[in-house]
């Protein structure tokens, strides 16, 4: 070991080279029980596998939400209709009442249509901090893993130092510059964490893809080199990027909540996020703690519908679980 | 849920193992049982925000330092309890000369400090001239002095302060070089609270020294030795906890309970818990949604009367040139629905302001009508001036609440949709209140923002000089207004008025100028701060000041 | 030496593998056979032909979920099969014992080899560590570690391959087992190791008549040690006979196909002849014989009717259409 | 250890210190400069609403804040190498700020270490279980419970504990350390210095104080462990030595002791060392809720006022404190692992 930083970042590396490891199995290299792929085999497995269909069906529930939460919640989340019933001393938070089950915010805004559309702004920092860190990590993983000498060792340098520094106090440290905080800063900070580990999950597939042997048969017919990265070796490392990206998109939303905690989060609440609520109900939650536990149980769920997804697909393409 | 310590076993085993460790730091030994007669024997918890900084209030600037050395120590000048006005402390009378510069106080008599020494004439003056004494780290920590004095002894010509004699034991005379309302005011400053002398100088009091980028304080300041009612018995730096024991040789009267704890709890919902669970017995400035629940529970919410100001600050050397027309401002004040603002966004008992300082100060106006909420007017002006669709910068800070801005986004909310609805464009800006809010505020990058005040005595200057006095660094940029230098001007030649009522007149004149021909700014509320006590408590008089004096306090079980 | 009395029976032993949504697989399927004391038994096929599943299910060691085992393994007259987990626990390794073939993981990489010899003995001898440490260096001395006293205290990855093999086998044989099973001792192994491990193998189960199991997919291991061959395709024995017998006339085409595989040194000039197709090809055995898709000399009832084993003259076959004139 | 492996060992710990402080240096600077570039500042948080050009100007002077920055890092490296990391200015001013971190960090310790024992003596009996189970409804329910520690934010996680045990149920503390019963300082361990002074109640009182933020922030190294272990057991089981113990009869307990544990523990230690960098984030939420004044408390506080000598020396012993952990479990790995000690 070299690194002085090593292990902490080794083992998440481990975990992802494990992942990428996956990729060459798929692509046909590892000599295969006839009939079945390694993703036909791995669906096979998943079918039966109830916590695989547990986190499916969270997962796909939550996308359809978000998908039609405008057309779903009963009122404008931005509006406040109860806001007359606002007193800040005797009534800060509007309870329950007709058209409004789950009562109001202490802006008197409808709570249910605040955690409606809040499923669309969720899904939207989680999918768009994915998709950062999955753009940032496909430059600098394909720049590495295509290129390999010294670009190589520079970018990896660089991916293992981000890699060695727990995630979330870099998510603050990027947040806390933003110099007007919003939901993109917020995604971006995020996004930027999550590089790293894209970046090393794209080059080590790349890495392992380059000595298989239908890269070796593309390059001896003399194909050229960015043809060969774009159409064999990046097809053949989706499969561990999808299951990666899904339990990414946790982590951003959990760490969406975070940095609204810490009070880095996405100023603007007129379009709520799960986290942002969160965030934002923590002075009311001696007296009304469900403006808490709404949100939250709603990111916890989620949350868990994406990493029980992404583990137990993870397990099931990897060769060595399948016995 | 309360915690009852075993005790009973554990003193004898508490006295070995005091034996055995030596070497470690204890204060459990240094019971109060001794002293139990002298009032109750009751501990009063209290919840602070912060730690204090440290225990020579001189070098402290926050108000968490400022409870617990008020506690410690007194001033010559005191506040009435409940009041914003000034009583005997440690003098018992003075007179000003007639041409206001030098003041003499008669001291009260037979006051010890807590280290055995005297309190008298000489005490006075050794303390006035250590303050006036800095070297540079020195200088730069005492902030209250350069706010009130200008200066110090390297710059003895631009300080307020004189001088200090002794004229017997009990007879002070303080100099100034100019008249000033301040004085006597000032002198009731938790800052200027008389310090044993010899205690001062045992700790090496004056030795602040920068270290990096800080400073470092001489060992007097975690040592505090005053006349107050408490004195400092421990500070546990590792726990939290600071606990003052009563001074049984006090002055007055003695305090009712013995002991007096403060917890220190950053979080603010925690400090709530804490006294559902019985743990701590009161804290400061409770979130005012917290107020009806707290009651419930049986607490005391005790609101203070509103002694601070919020106002909407504006500033045209950010560069909207639009600023500069009285009407465009006039405008913007008609734009803001502040009753309703107020009844829904701040506490019980918050009242829309009608000029930059609350009723209790010397100088209000109350013949000033308050600008009324009227959006066709508003619409009119704007059209007037030309700067209809007006693009405005408008900041709030995050990561703060203040006594008179319980919650900023929340406030700042309401306002943005009042100016919307007149055709301006708000352009939303928003930074942490220590992480460039401040720095941005100062350094004119908003058109507008939110800010305010809290009166450290009562004093229009304390206000209104505060804001507008220094024209060429304040927050409203007057120095880009044409009105700006006669502000400033008129604000100088009040505070030098010698005669209170016509130096009063004068405020009430000038309080009303800024208001209809100025307006540098929006004065929008001021809103009562409270402090909480658990049921339990008797004898917390609250001070709109929130400079509570915690002698009176009894927890009774 | 040999007596009568067979010292294990396997009788009808059948072993199905089914998970669930899958067609149950059957990797044993009626197997039959006896070991006499001190007898050398092997089990010869291709990989997934069902002779480590076999050796497994006699040893109690398949997985406890998802498979089924039936028929009988009688050793001693005791039915293994019946026996509780624990009573199976106390014969493994004092009565049966078994070496597996990738000598470096199948020793714990983490315990020196000296405890790895100990804990047999403290378990079924009841031996203190420090007791048995003196056994254990007799033990490794007996299979030719050279200077035990100090490679006992060895960690595996220090060894070399050959030198872990004969630590396994003395592990198998501390305590003087009257079975031992020994899967592909030597497929891990260099050439030249091979042949070390063999003749040790042979020498020390001469020396203790101790009774041997050799399973193996290469007959030439067979040839140099076995008594008796039983010759295993598609989770059945095919084909049984006694070594000299079945070498010489092998009677089952796929015998004789691997037979057929082997390089012989007698033979210079002529061409291998490999078995074309894999097990994947095999057909089931309900109506058909499993090998006949890959046989050199299939007959229309191959397809149509399943073969059963015939015994004559301490031979037995499992044959449609036998070949006559081995290759 | 056998005397010529003991070289080897020495060096490469040399080799890994010098490379540490290496980084340690680098890390300094970048932490200067990204302090530096921080909007706002140790005067806005000192002065508040007071603050006025000339009195900013006073203090920055005074504080050297008005140099180049350049000038200000090699002022800061010489005192820093000198041992003084300058005084405090918003957590406790005027306190050396490697004093706050002496008297802060034992509490973190305290609270990690709890955390790591709970989460080890939960998630390793589990793991195993789950994994000799695999694919039954123990294993599965154990797996999604292990990923609904994941999933809850850890800040909620503590306030849902501290709202149902402390305060609904009044059964535990809400927040902070330790009562106030004047208890003595030995070593900062409020729990050992109480046993060591015999106040046995101090250190009831501090472990009491301590149960709820150790079970919040247990959550995190909780999910990793069970993993870990669940998958070092399942790759163990299927080892052949595994098998070869089986077929020398050897009870359950050593085969599980012997074989098994022993094997799968190697990547549960090293895991469990790398849980550090984690524990220092889930630290700073945990302490905050709980008002637990362990530096991550003084982080967020000292964040908060731009406090910067401390937030220097925090985050830079922080990072000492991680990589000398990181060390620690690569050596515990060489100990533990035959294969890389007698390399």
């Amino acid at each position: 070991m070299t690194d002085p930083l090593t292990s902490y970042g080794q083992s998440r590396k481990a975990r992802i080279d494990a992942l990428a490891a996956t990729s060459v199995a798929e692509s046909g290299t590892v000599e295969e029980a006839p009939g079945l792929s390694l993703i036909a085999s791995a669906w096979q497995r998943l079918r039966r596998n109830p916590v695989f269909l547990l986190g499916a069906f969270i997962t796909v529930a939550f996308v359809l939400l978000a998908l039609v939460a405008p057309w779903v919640a009963p009122h404008d989340p931005a509006v406040g209709y109860l806001l007359d019933k606002v007193r800040p001393q005797s009534n800060p938070v509007p309870g329950p009442e007709p058209g409004f089950p789950l009562g109001a915010d202490s802006r008197g805004r409808d709570l249910l249509s605040r955690l409606i559309v809040g499923a669309r702004q969720t899904l939207i920092v989680g999918v768009f901090a994915t998709l950062g860190g999955f753009l940032g990590g496909l430059v600098l993983g394909t720049l590495a893993g295509a290129f390999g000498g010294w670009v190589d060792s520079l970018v990896m340098r660089i991916v293992d130092v981000m890699l060695s520094i727990p995630s979330l106090l870099l998510a603050v440290s990027i947040s806390a510059l933003a110099t007007r905080p919003s939901q993109w800063t917020v995604i971006l900070a995020i996004a930027i964490v999550q590089i790293p580990v894209f970046a090393r999950l794209l080059r080590g597939s790349m890495l392992s893809q380059r000595s298989s042997d239908h890269v070796l048969a593309a390059r001896a017919l003399g194909i050229k080199q960015s043809a060969i990265v774009f159409r064999h070796m990046l097809p053949n490392a989706l499969g561990p990027v999808i299951v990666q990206a899904t339990l990414v998109l946790a982590v951003a939303i959990i760490d969406a909540a975070a940095l609204s905690f810490l009070g880095l989060g996405n100023p603007d609440d007129r379009k709520p996020e799960w986290g942002q609520m969160l965030g934002q109900s923590q002075q009311y939650l001696a007296d009304y703690p469900h403006l808490a536990f709404w949100p939250a149980a709603c990111i916890i769920v989620v949350a868990l519908g994406f990493t029980l997804m992404g583990e137990s697909t993870r397990e099931a393409l990897d060769p060595k679980s399948r016995r | 849920m309360t915690f009852k310590r075993k005790a009973a076993p554990v003193v004898a085993l508490t006295v070995a193992a005091l034996a055995l460790t030596a070497c470690a730091s204890s204060s459990r030994d240094s019971g109060t049982d001794s002293s139990a007669a002298a009032g109750g024997t009751g501990t009063f918890t209290f919840g602070a925000a912060g730690a204090p900084k440290l225990f020579d209030p001189f070098y402290a600037t926050d108000g968490e330092t400022f409870r617990v050395s008020r506690q410690i120590f007194d001033t010559l000048v005191s506040i009435k309890d409940g009041t914003a006005d000034l009583e005997p402390g440690l003098a018992e009378k003075w007179e000003p000369s007639a041409d206001g510069k030098d003041w003499t106080f008669t001291l009260r008599k037979g006051v010890k400090f807590t280290d055995g020494t005297d309190f008298n004439a000489e005490a006075v003056c050794k303390n006035f001239e250590r303050m006036f004494d800095q070297n540079e780290a020195g200088a730069a920590a005492a902030e209250y002095w350069a706010d009130t004095m200008g200066a110090f002894k390297s710059d003895a010509a631009n300080s307020l302060y004189k001088g200090c004699k002794a004229e017997g034991d009990d007879k002070v005379v303080l100099s100034v070089t100019a008249a000033t309302s301040k004085f006597p005011a000032m002198l009731s400053l938790t800052s200027f609270s008389m310090q044993s002398p010899t205690a001062m100088d045992k700790g090496k009091a004056n030795e602040v020294a920068k270290a990096g980028d800080g400073f470092t304080y001489p060992a007097y300041s975690q040592a505090p030795v005053g006349t107050g009612a408490f004195k400092l018995e421990a500070y546990d730096e590792a726990n939290k906890t600071v606990t003052l024991v009563r001074n049984d040789d006090h002055w007055g009267d003695k305090a009712k309970s013995a002991k007096l704890v403060f917890k220190i709890i950053p979080d603010e919902s925690t400090r709530r818990q804490e006294l559902q669970a019985g743990s701590i017995d009161g804290y400061d400035l409770p979130n005012p949604v917290d107020w009806k629940g707290l009651k419930d529970e049986g607490n005391q919410v005790e609101v203070r009367p509103a002694f601070n100001i919020f106002y909407l600050g504006l500033n045209p050397k950010a560069g909207n040139e639009n600023l500069k027309n009285l009407k465009v401002r006039q405008a913007l004040y008609h734009a803001i629905n502040r009753e309703q603002l107020v009844a829904t966004q701040l506490p019980e008992g918050a009242e829309v302001a009608t000029q930059f300082m609350p009723k209790a100060v010397k100088g209000y106006n109350a013949d000033i009508k308050p600008y009324a909420y009227d959006v066709e007017k508003a619409k009119s002006l704007l059209a007037e001036a030309g700067a209809t669709g007006m693009t405005l910068k408008f900041a709030y800070p995050s990561e703060v609440t203040r006594p008179y801005m319980p919650d900023p986004q929340k406030l700042y909310d309401a306002i943005k949709t009042d100016f919307e609805a007149v055709g301006i464009k708000v352009e939303t800006e928003t930074k942490p209140w220590n992480g460039g809010y401040l720095d941005n505020v100062s350094g004119s990058k908003y058109d507008a923002y939110f800010l305010g005040w809290t009166g450290d005595y009562n004093s229009a200057d304390n206000f209104i000089g505060t804001f507008f006095g220094n024209l060429k660094s304040n927050r409203f940029g007057t120095e880009a207004q044409d009105f700006g230098p006669a502000l400033s001007d008129a604000l100088k030649a009040a505070d030098a008025i010698v005669d209170e009522d016509e130096r009063a007149k004068a405020y009430e004149d000038l309080n009303k100028k800024i208001m209809e021909d100025y307006l540098p700014g929006l004065a929008i509320s001021h809103s009562p701060p409270a402090i909480v006590v658990s049921k339990n408590v008797t004898g917390l008089v609250a001070s709109p000041l929130t400079a509570e004096r915690f002698a009176s306090v009894e927890v009774k079980k | 030496m040999m007596s009568d009395a067979p010292l294990l029976s396997v009788e009808d032993l059948t072993v199905t593998f089914g998970r669930r949504g899958q067609e149950p697989f059957r990797a044993v399927d009626g197997v039959s056979f006896q070991v006499r004391p001190g007898q050398t038994v092997g089990l010869v096929g291709e990989s997934g032909c069902g002779k480590s599943v076999t050796s497994l299910a006699i040893m109690g060691l398949l997985p406890q979920r998802g498979n089924t085992v039936s028929g009988r393994v009688d050793f001693e007259g005791t039915n293994l099969l019946e026996l509780s987990t624990d009573d199976m626990r106390d014969r493994r390794g004092r009565d049966i014992a078994m070496v597996f073939q990738d000598p470096l993981s199948s020793l714990n990489p983490v315990v020196p080899v000296g405890v790895q010899v100990t804990e047999v003995l403290e378990r079924h001898r009841g031996m203190t560590r420090k007791a048995a440490m003196p056994v254990a260096a007799d033990l490794l001395r007996r299979v030719g570690i050279p200077d035990p006293d100090r490679r006992i205290k060895d960690y595996p990855h220090q060894m070399s391959g050959g030198m872990r093999q004969r630590a396994l086998i003395a592990i198998a044989l501390a305590c003087a087992p009257r079975l031992l099973i020994a899967d592909e001792p030597t497929t891990a192994l260099d050439v030249t190791i091979q042949a070390q491990i063999l003749a040790l193998l042979k020498e020390l189960v001469e020396d203790t008549g101790t009774a041997l199991i050799m399973i193996t997919h290469d007959l030439g291991v067979v040839a140099g040690l076995c008594d008796e061959v039983n010759v295993l395709y598609g989770g059945r024995i095919v084909e049984r006979g006694a070594r000299h017998p079945l070498f010489r006339d092998p009677r089952h085409p796929y015998t004789n196909g691997l037979l057929g595989s082997i390089p012989r040194l007698d033979a210079v000039g002529e061409r291998l002849t490999p078995i074309p197709g894999s097990v994947a090809d095999n057909l089931p055995w309900d109506h058909a014989c499993a090998f006949a898709p890959r046989c050199s000399q299939p007959i229309e009832r191959c397809t149509q009717v399943t073969p059963v084993l015939e015994e004559s003259f301490g031979r037995a076959l499992r044959c449609h259409n036998p070949v006559e004139v081995p290759r | 250890m056998p005397k010529e492996v003991c070289g080897p060992v020495l060096r490469y710990i040399i080799r890994r210190l010098l490379q540490m402080s290496g980084v340690i240096v680098v890390l300094s600077l970048l932490l200067f400069l990204w302090l530096r570039s921080l909007p706002g500042g140790t005067v806005s948080a000192i002065l508040g609403e007071r603050a006025t050009p000339e009195s900013r100007a006073r203090l920055e002077k005074a504080l050297g804040l008005d140099e180049p920055i350049y000038l200000q890092y090699f002022r800061f490296v010489g005192r820093a190498l000198r041992g003084e990391f300058g005084a405090s200015t918003g957590v406790l001013p005027g306190r050396d700020a490697f004093d706050i971190f002496l008297t802060r960090f034992p509490a973190t310790i305290e609270l990690s270490f709890l955390a790591i024992l709970i989460a080890v003596v939960v998630a390793i009996p589990l793991g195993y279980v789950a994994a000799r189970s695999r694919g039954g409804w123990l294993d599965n329910a154990s797996v999604v419970a292990s990923l609904i520690g994941v999933a809850v934010p850890v800040f909620f996680l503590a306030f849902l504990l501290k709202y149902f045990f402390a305060i609904k149920w009044g059964l535990l503390p809400v927040s902070g350390r330790q009562e106030s019963l004047g208890c003595t300082r030995v070593t900062g361990f409020f729990v050992l210095d109480g046993l060591l002074t015999r106040e046995f109640d101090c250190s009831w009182s501090a472990l009491r104080h301590l149960i709820l933020p150790a079970f919040a922030l247990a959550s995190i190294p909780f999910a990793v462990v069970f993993r870990i272990t669940r998958a070092a057991v399942l790759d163990v089981l299927d080892e052949d030595y595994v098998r070869t113990a089986e077929a020398k009869g050897l009870t359950k307990q050593v085969i599980r002791g012997r074989h098994v544990l022993r094997n799968a523990m190697l990547p549960v230690v090293t895991t469990i060392g790398l849980q550090v960098g984690a524990l220092l984030a889930g630290a700073v939420l945990t302490e905050k809720v709980f008002a637990f004044g362990g530096i991550g408390e003084a982080l967020a506080i000292a964040f908060q006022m731009r406090d910067y000598s401390v937030l220097q020396v925090l985050i830079l012993m922080a990072a000492t404190v991680f990589v000398v952990v990181n060390l620690l479990v690569d050596i515990s790995y060489a100990v533990i692992d035959p294969r890389v000690r007698t390399r």
